[in-house]
């Protein structure tokens, strides 16, 4: 099979991975199921970045994505007394406005993008991209160090903030 | 000898670092400190002597032009003031006399204060500390060679005089009852009535100075004296006169004041509630004399311009000196307080000093000056040594159990309680005897010499005159007031020492000790050889010594006056007819008697008594009112009209504010504005209701929102 | 760039604020000598600068400057000369002393009252040290709100003090908005907020009918808080109601804002204006003299006494500023009689902060143990506090003009400078110094100090449950008082160092109006 | 190779399952569960910018690394505080957490 094919193949099949997951978690009873569906659904994107040649990316969503929120989720479900046993509805009465704006949203959002003209680049340059991850480093610590010392601060913050909250307190 | 001329700054210098040792450190040791109060004036004395030798024996060019030490002190826009110390034949001749009399009076303290008071009482150290201060006054006074350093002298000693007659105007009421209430209350009065009164003189004489200052720009009074200055300050008109006499008239407001002079004389009799030997120091020999001496060291600015027979600014001065001399002397007549007595007394005697300074005899003025400071300080002493003895004697009868003690009004200052005396104190009879016939002026004692150059110089000026103007009413109440000064001085030693005790006190009454005695003796040899000084036999030493000091003004001239024998002899014959009548009258005179005088006078005597009403007066005719002005100005104010008109100003506002609302409510609230709140209301009450508090809600509202944005977006 | 003394001055106090408002609130003694100490920072800056300073220079000096609002064309300006300079001493000095003072006696709110003071100081400094009218205005609000605060808060209960902060408050605004509609007219005919160029250019020059009105709307805020009669009676309520500290500021420094703001400002923008008006402000400023003095004697309240007796004494202030600014003459004599009067009018200013914040000082000394200051309820203090006697008196001498203390060097500039320029204004005034030597004496030494004392009256007035310090002055009081009284003494005895920097500068400002 | 338009077309989708899930789950988790899948949406956005608009600089990638790690903050933060939540009030249904309601 070409190349072309192969990827579409291989395309077709993660947007099942990725779409499916995502309704699944949207829609399923048992939120437990859900948390299992959003693993699928990351996995798929994994997919997608391998598909990209974002390497790096895809290690990083397969770690932290699925290897630390998608765990942590399901641990806050299971430490969760009586949310797994839960069969009555899991949607609220505004699910169905929701629904009807969310696919109107989807339209609206596909026809835009039909029919806006991307500054594609050129095949050559597609044709070689950078993939370096030492690269990425050196864009990380060079023009970028601001943002990245300001989302590890962010990190600590969320870190001391979420042990504070979630706290057991004496009173 | 030059070199003691350097040490000038350290005359006043001593006693007031003695006062600050004093306050800061040693006020707890009651001894410590008055050695060191006596020490610093004793250290000063010498200085201040070794200062008058060292002018002595440089002759003229120190005795007449002066030495100076400047010091820049001030700046003043595109000019430097400049203070300092000067020393001439003037201040060397104050120099001689103002330590020592001092001195004297700071022994004769260590003695006086000690009366029937535990020794931690804590007002003994505060005494000292308070006559050093003053002491540092009067010599900064004199030695200052310019008028600002001149009037802070001045005012520090009207703060020490404030604070010392009123040193017995507050006690505490457990603890001090050696201190009577009243004697408290009129203490407090009397400090106050001083500091007050002379500081209308002081204002005046500030506003003279600040006058000077505008016109010249300096206060040096080498400065001030130069000729073209004097004829520059004459050349400006001011209110209708040369600018330099109404400058000269205020100095002299301000000399009237420290001086005591009519009309603000009130002040000195009072002053008398204070400890006798601050009566004798401030109220007698030293700063009063001030007055005089700030007249003398300005005399050219009250001659500039004029000749010295009509310059009306020196007129002012010999008019105000005859009448305090003869009024003064006539209040006298009729004191029974041995203290008030000496006080008109020393009112009447620097009313001859002015006098002379009047007719505008510098030597004549300050030769008095001096013998007098001698003289008084000595007879206030010796009332002290008296009245010492009396309250002794008060107590050692109240001992034997013979009086009611404490309630029979007794005062140990009546001269009327006394009598007899000269045998149970001699040691203060003898001294006080030789100041009496030195202030009533008898040969050869120091007064006759110094009150005779006034004297002849207004009788040689009425002689030159020819007519009967001032000059002769000068000479006038001049003789007059000698002769009512033996009166009264008669009076009061046959009142005290001679006659029978006409109380238990003077019965038992006993000498005092020797600190107190013998000051009294070193300053009747003074009262008694003082006058040699410038007697005329020897050639008026004094008047070569400091007569020329104002001769670079070019309008002051010292010219002697010769020795007048009719005057001398008028004069004398005139004191000894006193003195004899006032002793032979009052020789025999005894307790409850209406006395002599009282029978004579009748109501003039009554007149006398009572001051002649002044003080009434100005209760009447200036206190009254300012309090009075006060308490309208503050309810204009507070109650009438400032404040009421703020408040006003904001009740309008509020009321303005409340008929707004008033309006609003009836007209508009209920019916339009009601109308379209309640419409309001319903609509926001239905509008509440998308405030479910669900986060979903919101973020559906936000969702809806983008879409429809969007949707915008792509058909628009 | 130069140390910036200046910025530090004025916003250590804002930082020490800040940080203080942080320390929690029961941590009372942390807050008090953390703040005693944050405030000591400006006092030693300002000494330091003081020092350095260039004496013969009278211009201004460690200049600051930054765009600050560029669409108003503000810009961030500092600068001291001699004028400011021993007022910004002033107000450290006093800050200090009050916050010594106050950590000892101020019990209720301890964290607010000092964070405010702190705030207090920052504006009151800013006021002296800024050139341009924009952050002058904005300090010169400042300084009006924690002052508000601290009357309505920490007065006395039974002194009113909600109305008395209202009526300081109202009063000082409509001034404020007076003097700011003023500003505006200067600044769309100059186009500058700059004070030293707007003195040089002359602002509103050909429109006078603008200019006069401009002239009052200035004077109006300045003579509300110097404060002129009529416009003073804010002064005693605000003064009776205030904490001790408080009022030590109020007259130690507030008044001097308005005082600073007529030569700074006034005088140097509408000199021929205030020449004009001179007579009539010269009749007003001999109106506060005696009319304070008067009331001052009609007083049986202490504070209000003072308070009374701080109306009188700036009028000698307005009488030197009126005599310097009664002619345009620039040669001698006449100059240099206008810089003396100027001199003396701001050597005024300085000892009356020293003087009269000492005033308040003593009265709170006396207030703290007896909670009354009606002058009938004393007598005979001098007996059983003899320090308190001793140090009352010396300030009192001052106060009255005693020669050797400071209050007289003043006033003898003043009248120096007076009796030059307009000698019947100087003749009337003398009448003041009577009175005032009349209502110190009187009714302060010989009602509180003087007569009888007994166990049994003090006992009824004396209130040992809320005091904890020995009877007569206690050490933290006498501190507090010492360094007023050292200056009392240098500025009488020897007035050399601080009157060469005024000097130095009243002789600039006026050569060059 | 696969057209642009695709990926954005599948990123959008997976944005707008993932809001229909924050809008209409009863369960907090499940609302938390929700903004993770629209976050993922965006990733997916801005690696295939990158790799066919920007492909020589990695402004993209770098992006989503901080996109990554601010969902992990979010996450932790977001289960954190449904745990207290729920242990206040025994519920982590959003409907009953309306304390803001008028």
């Amino acid at each position: 099979m070409p190349t072309n094919v192969v990827q579409i193949v291989v395309f077709a099949i993660l947007t099942l991975m990725t779409l499916g997951g995502g309704l699944g978690v949207v829609s399923s009873r048992n939120l437990f199921h859900g948390a299992l569906f959003l693993v699928l659904s990351f996995a798929g994107v994994v997919g997608y970045y391998v598909l990209l040649d974002a390497g790096f990316l895809a290690a990083v969503q397969l770690l932290i994505y699925i290897g630390a929120i998608a765990i942590l989720i399901l641990f806050a479900i299971m430490l969760s007394r009586g949310l797994m046993s839960q069969r009555q509805s899991q949607r609220n009465e505004q699910w169905w406005i929701a629904l009807l704006v969310v696919v109107l949203t989807f339209v609206v959002l596909a026809v835009v993008l039909w029919q806006v003209d991307w500054p594609v680049a050129s095949d050559q340059a597609l044709a070689s991209p950078s993939v370096a991850i030492s690269q990425l480093g050196q864009e990380l610590l060079g023009p970028y160090v601001i943002p990245f010392e300001v989302a590890s601060v962010l990190l600590l913050v969320a870190l001391v903030g979420a042990v504070i909250l979630a706290r057991e307190t004496e009173t | 000898m030059e070199f003691f001329f350097n040490l000038v700054p350290l005359i006043p210098l001593i006693p007031l670092l003695a006062f600050a040792a004093i306050v800061l450190f040693t006020h707890r040791n009651n001894r410590l400190s008055s050695n060191i109060a006596i020490g610093g004036i004793a250290l000063s004395t010498l200085v201040s002597w070794g200062v008058v030798l060292a002018t002595i024996l440089a002759g003229e060019h120190v005795q007449v032009e002066g030495w100076e030490l400047p010091i820049p002190w001030l700046p003043t826009g595109t000019t430097v003031f400049n203070t300092g110390f000067a020393v001439d034949g003037f201040t060397a001749a104050m120099l001689f006399m103002v330590p020592f009399v001092c001195t004297m009076i700071f022994i004769y303290s260590q003695g006086y204060m000690n009366l029937g008071q535990p020794n931690q009482d804590p007002r003994y150290a505060r005494f000292f500390a308070y006559i050093s201060l003053f002491a540092a006054g009067m010599l900064g006074l004199v030695v200052a060679d310019n008028l600002l350093l001149l009037f802070i002298s001045w005012e520090v000693m009207g703060l020490c005089s404030y604070l010392l007659i009123g040193f017995w105007s507050f006690r505490d009421r457990d603890n001090e009852q050696h201190i009577d209430e009243a004697q408290v209350k009129r203490a407090r009065a009397a400090a106050l009535k001083a500091f007050i009164t002379t500081r209308v003189g002081d204002v005046l004489l500030f506003s003279g100075l600040a006058l000077l200052f505008s016109y010249t720009g300096t206060l040096t009074f080498r400065e001030i004296f130069r000729p073209d200055m004097l004829e520059h300050l004459g050349s400006i008109s001011l209110l209708g006169m040369p600018a330099v006499t109404v400058i000269a008239l205020l100095a002299f407001g301000g000399a009237v004041g420290k001086s005591a002079q009519f009309p603000l004389h009130v002040w000195l009799p009072d002053a008398m509630e204070g400890p006798t030997p601050v009566s004798a120091l401030i109220h007698a020999a030293t700063m009063v004399a001030a007055g005089v001496y700030l007249v003398a060291r300005m005399l050219p600015l009250f001659v500039a311009g004029f000749e010295t027979a009509n310059a009306p600014a020196l007129q002012w001065v010999a008019v105000i000196g005859a009448i305090t001399a003869f009024f003064g002397a006539t209040i006298g007549l009729a004191q029974d307080d041995i203290k008030r007595v000496l006080a008109y007394s020393t009112i009447s005697q620097l009313g001859y000093m002015m006098m002379g300074l009047g007719l505008g005899s510098l030597v004549a003025g300050i030769f008095h000056l001096l013998t007098h400071a001698f003289f008084k300080a000595l007879l206030f002493l010796g009332s002290g040594s008296v009245i010492h003895g009396m309250e002794h004697g008060h107590h050692a009868a109240g001992a034997h159990g013979q009086t009611s003690q404490h309630d029979d009004g007794f005062s140990a200052n009546d001269m009327k309680t006394m009598g007899g005396l000269r045998h149970k104190m001699p040691r203060t009879f003898w001294p006080y005897m030789a100041g009496t016939l030195a202030l009533v002026g008898i040969v050869p004692f120091a007064g006759f010499w110094s009150k005779d150059e006034i004297l002849a110089e207004a009788f040689q000026r009425w002689q030159e005159s020819g007519a009967l103007g001032l000059p002769f009413w000068v000479w006038l109440a001049g003789t007059l007031g000698a002769l009512i000064t033996a009166l009264y001085m008669g009076r009061q030693i046959a009142l005290v020492f001679w006659g029978e005790p006409r109380h238990e006190a003077a019965t038992h009454a006993h000498e005092s000790p020797n600190s107190m005695t013998g000051p009294l003796m070193v300053l009747a040899v003074f009262a008694l050889i003082g006058g040699l000084a410038n007697a005329p036999f020897l050639g008026s030493p004094l008047h070569h010594f400091m007569g020329g000091v104002h001769e670079a003004s070019e309008v002051v001239h010292s010219a002697t006056v010769s020795f007048n024998f009719a005057v001398a002899g008028l004069s004398t014959v005139v004191a000894l007819l006193g003195l004899l009548g006032g002793w032979a009258i009052y020789r025999n005179y005894r307790a409850g008697e209406v006395e002599p005088f009282q029978r004579w006078l009748g109501p003039i005597f009554t007149l006398l008594r009572n001051k002649y009403y002044v003080d009434e007066l100005y209760q009447l005719v200036i206190i009254r009112p300012v309090v009075w002005l006060a308490d309208q100005v503050f309810n204009f104010d507070n109650r009438w009209v400032v404040d009421p008109l703020v408040n006003l100003v904001g009740a309008v506002g509020r009321a303005a504010a409340d008929i707004s609302l008033l309006f609003d409510k009836v007209a508009v609230d209920s019916g339009l504005v009601e109308g379209t709140a309640k419409a309001f209301n319903a609509f926001g009450g239905w509008l509440r209701q998308t405030q479910t508090g669900r986060v979903q809600n919101y973020l559906l509202v936000v969702a809806v929102t983008v879409l429809m944005l969007l949707g915008l977006y792509l058909y628009l | 760039m130069d140390f910036p003394f200046l910025t530090l001055i004025t916003f250590i106090p804002l930082v020490g604020a800040i940080i203080a408002s942080l320390i929690p609130g029961d941590r009372e003694r942390e807050i008090k000598w953390f703040s005693v100490f944050v405030s000591l920072i400006p006092l030693v800056l300002s000494i330091v600068m003081w020092a350095l300073y260039v004496q013969t220079d009278g211009g201004m000096q460690f200049m600051e400057e930054a765009v600050w609002i560029p669409t108003l064309n503000a810009y961030y300006r500092m600068g001291v000369d001699g004028i400011s300079i021993p007022l910004v001493f002033l107000t450290t000095l006093l800050t200090t002393l009050s916050l010594f003072y106050s950590a000892y006696t101020i019990k209720k709110r301890v964290k607010e009252f000092f964070v405010l003071f702190l705030m207090l100081e920052m504006g009151m400094i800013g006021v002296f040290l800024s050139l341009d009218l924009v952050l002058f205005y904005v300090f010169w609000e400042i300084g009006l709100v924690p002052m508000f605060l601290l009357i309505g808060i920490w007065g006395q209960p039974k002194d009113r003090p909600q109305y008395s902060a209202i009526k300081f408050f109202l009063y000082t605004l409509v001034g404020s908005v007076a003097m700011l509609l003023a500003f505006i007219a200067i600044f769309l005919t100059t186009g500058t907020w700059n004070i030293l160029e707007i003195s040089s250019l002359g602002p509103l020059a050909d429109s006078p009918a603008l200019a006069v009105a401009a002239f009052w709307g200035i004077f109006l805020a300045f003579a509300i808080k110097v404060p002129m009669w009529p416009f003073h009676t804010w002064l005693p309520d605000a003064h009776t109601a205030a904490p001790t500290a408080g009022s030590v500021i109020l007259a130690g420094v507030l008044l001097k804002l308005g005082g600073y703001g007529f030569i700074r400002i006034l005088l140097p923008f509408f000199p021929a204006l205030f020449k004009q008006f001179a007579p009539f402000i010269g009749v007003i400023a001999l109106i506060s003299m005696i009319y304070g003095a008067l009331v001052s004697m009609a007083q049986w309240d202490l504070k209000r006494l003072i308070a009374y007796s701080s109306v009188s004494h700036m009028g000698y202030f307005t009488l030197g500023l009126v005599a310097a600014a009664a002619t345009l003459d620039v040669s001698d004599p006449l100059l240099t009689s206008r810089a003396i009067a100027l001199s003396g009018a701001v050597l005024q200013m300085f000892n009356h902060g020293i003087i009269t914040g000492g005033l308040f000082f003593l009265v709170g000394v006396i207030y703290e143990r007896t909670h009354t200051r009606d002058l009938k309820a004393f007598g005979g203090l001098s007996a059983k506090l003899p320090v308190y006697y001793g140090v009352m008196m010396m300030t009192g001498l001052a106060s009255l003009g005693l020669p050797g203390l400071a209050g007289f060097i003043s006033e003898l500039l003043v009248f120096r400078g007076a009796f030059h320029i307009m000698p019947t204004y100087a003749i009337i005034g003398v009448i003041a110094i009577v009175l005032t030597a009349a209502y110190i004496l009187w009714k302060i030494i010989q009602y509180v100090f003087l007569g009888e004392f007994s166990e049994e009256k003090w006992r009824a007035i004396f209130d040992p449950e809320h005091w904890h310090f020995s009877l007569d002055m206690a050490r933290f009081e006498v501190i507090t008082m010492a360094p007023l009284l050292f200056f009392m003494l240098l500025v009488g005895v020897y007035p050399a160092p601080i009157l060469n920097v005024i000097n130095a500068a009243s002789t600039a400002i006026l050569g060059s109006l | 190779m696969i057209p642009l338009y695709w990926w954005l077309v599948v990123a959008a989708a997976l944005f707008c399952i993932g809001l229909y899930g924050v809008l209409s789950r009863k369960n907090a988790i499940g609302v938390l569960m929700g903004i993770e899948l629209m976050l993922n949406a965006v990733n997916v956005n801005l690696v295939a910018f990158w790799r066919y608009v920007t492909p020589q600089t990695l402004t993209g990638q770098v992006f989503a690394i901080f996109v990554i790690t601010v969902a992990a903050a979010e996450a932790a933060v977001g289960l954190a505080i449904i745990i207290a939540a729920y242990r206040r009030r025994d519920t982590v249904i959003v409907d009953e957490l309306d304390i803001m309601r008028w």
